[in-house]
């Protein structure tokens, strides 16, 4: 059973080897991420981003404005999920026993 | 960029993974983790992300290792591997 | 290809990989639970530290915007739309340890121990 | 306003509940369980409004803080995932209208919580049906994701073990995930699902893709529970109380599969995933391979929920089954068994709930024939679900299974046929088994002689089941209405 | 941890420095903008300095500070601004969040997207700082069945 878990491991590391062919070099500035229209050509969000970030929301820090207007879904479910974990530790740990305790 | 600084850090970042993952005391672990933490933050900044490099140091560096303090306080901290 | 660019152009892959690896056998060879959790948040960080380094654009600076530099050629700045999907991805990290933690003194208060075989003998 | 806002006001709605509900607890402590069924009966009503207005005019789609879609997330109410929706929907209103008095009963003085978490649970559900980025897909998975921890962990004293198990396997596969649409989108440049599913096809030789392709489906097949990532899945829903398996047991992995479905056909395209790789019939193997384990595992058990725990390990297969077969009559199939699945599931995990309340235990060898005296419409519609999960011929789970067949027939994969056929016939045993200890005694050897009372549980328990029991029967009769607009949500090229 | 720390030393510094921490919790928060920060980096500076109180301090104290019973109500409410300014603009008529339909008076599109955005962050910040403090709450969260 140990060794069927180093292999899957090792399977997992060669398989991300073996992703590496496809991949972009470090910080290749021709690659499809950093180009200004996609393979369709569809805008590209990233370079929309860093052109228009400034005229849109009047806010020099990019990933401010991505994370608060672009993608605010996303932070809106980011912030849901902080909240799910507040409320699992009160569901899961909060005995509601003091007030009780005090009744009697 | 700076990859010389680079390839130091990510040395040292390995180095603090595995040590967090060997040692047998969970809280020598958990500080480790926190080191693992910081550097990880240093590599962010290091990489130009400035934004993300603040959030790991002060929540994994942070919050979490005092999150994990207080598990281990609850709990307990031997282990057998 | 040529191999040793093929290397050098992806060098800090390897060590993700390595990471991920790391934190694969944490979580799935390590026996105590904490130490699980340990490879979780090192196997999170990894797949973190894998799109900021791929965000890089060489030659190009912090997306905060400069004034000397100009917006209009986007290789001026670093893509931004990695970073704030990280932000969540650690915010994520963050609410699945603390719900972890729950968990686990829930178990530690039923069982007193924190080791898989030992919990796997006493709940027979 | 309404129409053009639906698919965000769905999710959000849930959202709000579960945001009122601690807000209102601090002074009233009563108010929980009325805003969760009232949101619940609300969302419901509004996914059938939704449903047959995607019908009658076309699918809606919704881009939040008005940025068109590369730029911004975009939200799509199609065929398919307003169908989704409304089965999500109708059965959570049906479990959570039957979860009052369970969970006052074994979880007392934590209803305020539990009902916020069920409300997450769902946000995160419908957000996955309804999103249209891969991003926010992995968003809404970890919020239902972490719901569905919390609800398994607040089961009995092995479950916060389970829980904890669940979490491990379940973060390993998010991530997965992750990592997953992250070599896809440093590879396109995009997150969208519209825009990659014109995208991909240009790159499909590339290696990267064909990872990324692997992580992302052994990243949902893990939240899906497809055979060999299904070990966190018997524990949960052993150990978690009855309400909140009767919960995530129909719904969390029919999630998954829809969120499989929606990736492989509607991102990465039919051709990618069947005929330039191997996937689709890699997924079919492991699917009958667990349809077979999980069927025999099922008649090894001796308690019910465990039981019907790996019957779904099972049933899931099916699932499976209709994705790797890439095919019209296997897409059917998987989306007939979706709806067919998880109101069955409901229907009996809702009855062995029932039964662990009552008795007091959920132990298949104690069963005897007094339950037929004592609760006759609890074991009516129990046999009414058993049957269909067999697969008899008027009963809604055989239309599924129908499909399934001819499926397999067309791709002439006469494996497959025999995997459905013998696990029918599986199915068969583990529940005749129950049916036989309950029905097939004649009155002369009963064993016991003296009248038993009759003790039906409480209305507000026994109507939701009922209702979903006679659904069964109305759906298979009625299946053809569905199947005419199945054909409307495949993808393009498909026919 | 529950009963805090006797030495002087700490009790004092904690105390001198938790309020630094907070000012510059408030100052990510509201400047992030500008600078690296923003709403989840401030509202958790601000949860380490409650945090740190807390850890420093007896119970009866560090509850003057922040009691534990506002933590998930308050939380809620933060997610609740995030939530109403979508909303807002979703009753405007436009889309979930769309932050050029906020109803301040006299301020073009640019503008209105950048207080939308600082809504949003005070609302981000409030709701991580009581949440995380409530999950410190909760974990040491003292079980009353085995003293009994």
């Amino acid at each position: 059973m140990k060794y069927l878990t180093f292999m899957s491991i090792g399977v997992f590391a060669l398989l991300l080897i073996y992703a590496a062919y496809g991949l972009p070099y470090r910080g290749d500035p021709n690659a499809l991420v950093n180009q200004e229209i996609s393979l369709t050509g569809t805008p590209v969000a990233s370079s929309y981003y860093i052109e228009n970030a400034m005229k849109d929301a009047n806010t020099p820090n990019m990933v401010t404005t991505v994370l608060g207007d672009y993608r605010a879904f996303d932070t809106l479910g980011e912030e849901v999920v902080i909240f799910a974990a507040g409320i699992i530790c009160f569901l899961l740990l909060n005995r509601e026993r003091k007030r009780e305790a005090r009744k009697q | 960029m700076h990859w010389e600084l680079e390839i130091v850090l990510y040395i040292f970042l390995v180095i603090s993974a595995v040590v967090s993952l060997h040692v047998k005391d969970l809280l020598t672990a958990v500080v480790s983790l926190s080191v693992f933490s910081y550097i990880l933050a240093m590599l962010f900044v290091s990489m130009g992300a400035i934004d993300v490099g603040f959030t790991e140091a002060v929540v994994g560096a942070g919050i979490t290792g005092v999150l994990y303090v207080v598990m281990i306080f609850r709990t307990t901290r031997r282990t057998n591997d | 290809m040529n191999l040793f660019d093929f290397i050098a152009g992806h060098y800090d892959y390897w060590f993700i990989i390595i990471l991920l690896a790391i934190g694969l056998y944490g979580m799935t060879v390590k026996k105590n639970l904490v130490k699980k959790l340990i490879g979780m948040t090192i196997f999170q960080a990894a797949v973190i530290l894998f799109y900021i380094s791929s965000a890089i654009k060489a030659d190009a600076t912090v997306p905060i915007i400069m004034e000397n530099l100009s917006v209009d050629n986007p290789a001026n700045y670093i893509n931004p739309l990695p970073h704030a999907l990280m932000l969540t991805a650690i915010v994520v990290g963050v609410a699945t340890v603390g719900v972890a933690f729950a968990l686990l003194i829930l178990i530690y208060k039923n069982y007193k121990t924190l080791d898989e075989n030992e919990l796997l003998e006493l709940m027979k | 306003m309404i129409e053009k806002n639906l698919p965000a006001i769905i999710p959000l709605l849930f959202l709000f509940a579960s945001l009122i509900i601690p807000l209102i607890g601090v002074w009233k402590k009563n108010f929980a369980y009325p805003i969760a069924a009232l949101t619940a009966l609300a969302s419901a009503l509004l996914s059938l409004y939704g449903f047959v207005f995607v019908i009658l005019t076309g699918p809606i789609n919704y881009y939040f803080g008005g940025w068109i879609p590369p730029l911004g997330i975009e939200y799509v109410y199609d065929y398919l995932s307003s169908f989704v929706v409304l089965v999500i929907n109708f059965v959570a209103l049906f479990v959570i209208a039957y979860s009052f008095q369970p969970v006052e009963k074994e979880l007392p003085r934590k209803q305020t919580a539990y009902y916020s978490v069920v409300m997450l649970l769902l946000t995160g559900f419908n957000g996955m049906i309804i999103t249209g980025d891969l991003f926010n897909l992995y968003v809404f998975i970890e919020i239902s994701s972490l719901a569905s921890y919390a609800l398994i962990g607040v089961g009995d004293k092995k479950a916060p073990f389970a829980a904890f198990k669940y979490l491990i396997i379940g973060t390993i596969g998010a991530s997965f995930y992750l990592l997953g649409i992250g070599y896809i989108y440093f590879m396109s440049g995009t997150l969208n699902m519209n825009d990659l599913y014109n995208i991909l096809p240009l790159m499909s030789d590339s290696p990267t893709i064909i990872v990324a392709l692997i992580l992302i489906v052994v990243g949902l097949g893990i939240k899906m529970a497809i055979f060999p990532m299904h070990g966190w899945l018997p524990d949960s829903y052993t150990h978690a109380p009855s309400s909140s398996s009767a919960l995530i047991a129909p719904i969390g992995t029919k999630v998954g599969a829809y969120a499989m479905i929606r990736l492989l056909f509607f991102v990465f395209g039919l051709e990618f995933f069947s005929q330039e790789l191997a996937v689709s019939d890699l997924i079919a193997i492991f699917s009958s391979a667990g349809i077979i384990f999980g069927s025999v595992l099922a008649i090894a058990q001796k308690e019910m929920k465990r039981m019907l725990a790996y019957s779904s390990v099972a049933q899931i297969g099916y699932i499976g089954l209709g994705i790797g077969l890439a095919n019209p009559f296997g897409f059917i199939g998987a989306v007939l068994h979706l709806l067919n699945h998880a109101l069955m599931k409901a229907t009996l995990f809702m009855v062995a709930g029932s039964i662990i309340m009552k008795e007091g235990h959920s132990d298949i060898f104690k069963f005897d024939d007094t339950y037929r005296k004592k609760y006759p419409r609890t074991m009516a519609a129990f046999t009414v679900a058993a049957l269909s999960m067999v697969g008899l011929p008027p009963l809604a789970g055989f239309f599924s299974k129908w499909y399934l067949a001819l499926g397999t027939i067309e791709n002439s994969s006469w494996l497959f046929l025999a995997v459905i056929l013998i696990s029918s016939l599986l199915n068969a045993v583990y529940f005749f088994r129950i049916l036989e200890k309950v029905y097939m005694k004649s009155p002369d050897e009963l064993t016991t002689k003296e009248k038993v009372k009759r003790n039906e549980i409480q209305f507000s328990m026994l109507m939701p089941i009922v209702v979903l029991a006679i659904g069964l029967i109305v759906l298979g009769i009625l299946n053809f209405i569905i199947v005419e607009h199945i054909y409307k949500m495949m993808p393009e090229g498909m026919l | 941890m529950k009963h805090g720390s006797s030495s002087p030393i700490i009790l004092l510094l904690s105390r001198v420095l938790s309020p630094y921490i907070m000012l510059f919790g408030m100052y990510v928060i509201f400047h992030g903008h500008y600078s690296p920060g923003g709403g989840f980096q401030g509202g958790a500076l601000l949860a380490s300095s409650i945090i740190l109180i807390r850890i420093a301090m007896e119970e009866k104290v560090h509850q003057l500070h922040f009691n534990k019973a506002y933590g998930i109500p308050l939380g809620a409410v933060g997610v609740l601004i995030f939530f109403g300014v979508g909303f807002i603009s979703l009753i405007m008529g436009g889309y979930f969040l769309d932050y050029s339909l906020l109803p301040f008076p006299g301020m073009i599109t640019a503008e209105l997207r950048f207080y939308g955005i600082l809504l949003i962050e005070v609302g981000v910040g409030l709701a991580v700082m009581t949440i995380l403090v409530a999950i410190y709450d909760n974990l040491l969260e003292e079980d009353d069945d085995e003293s009994i």
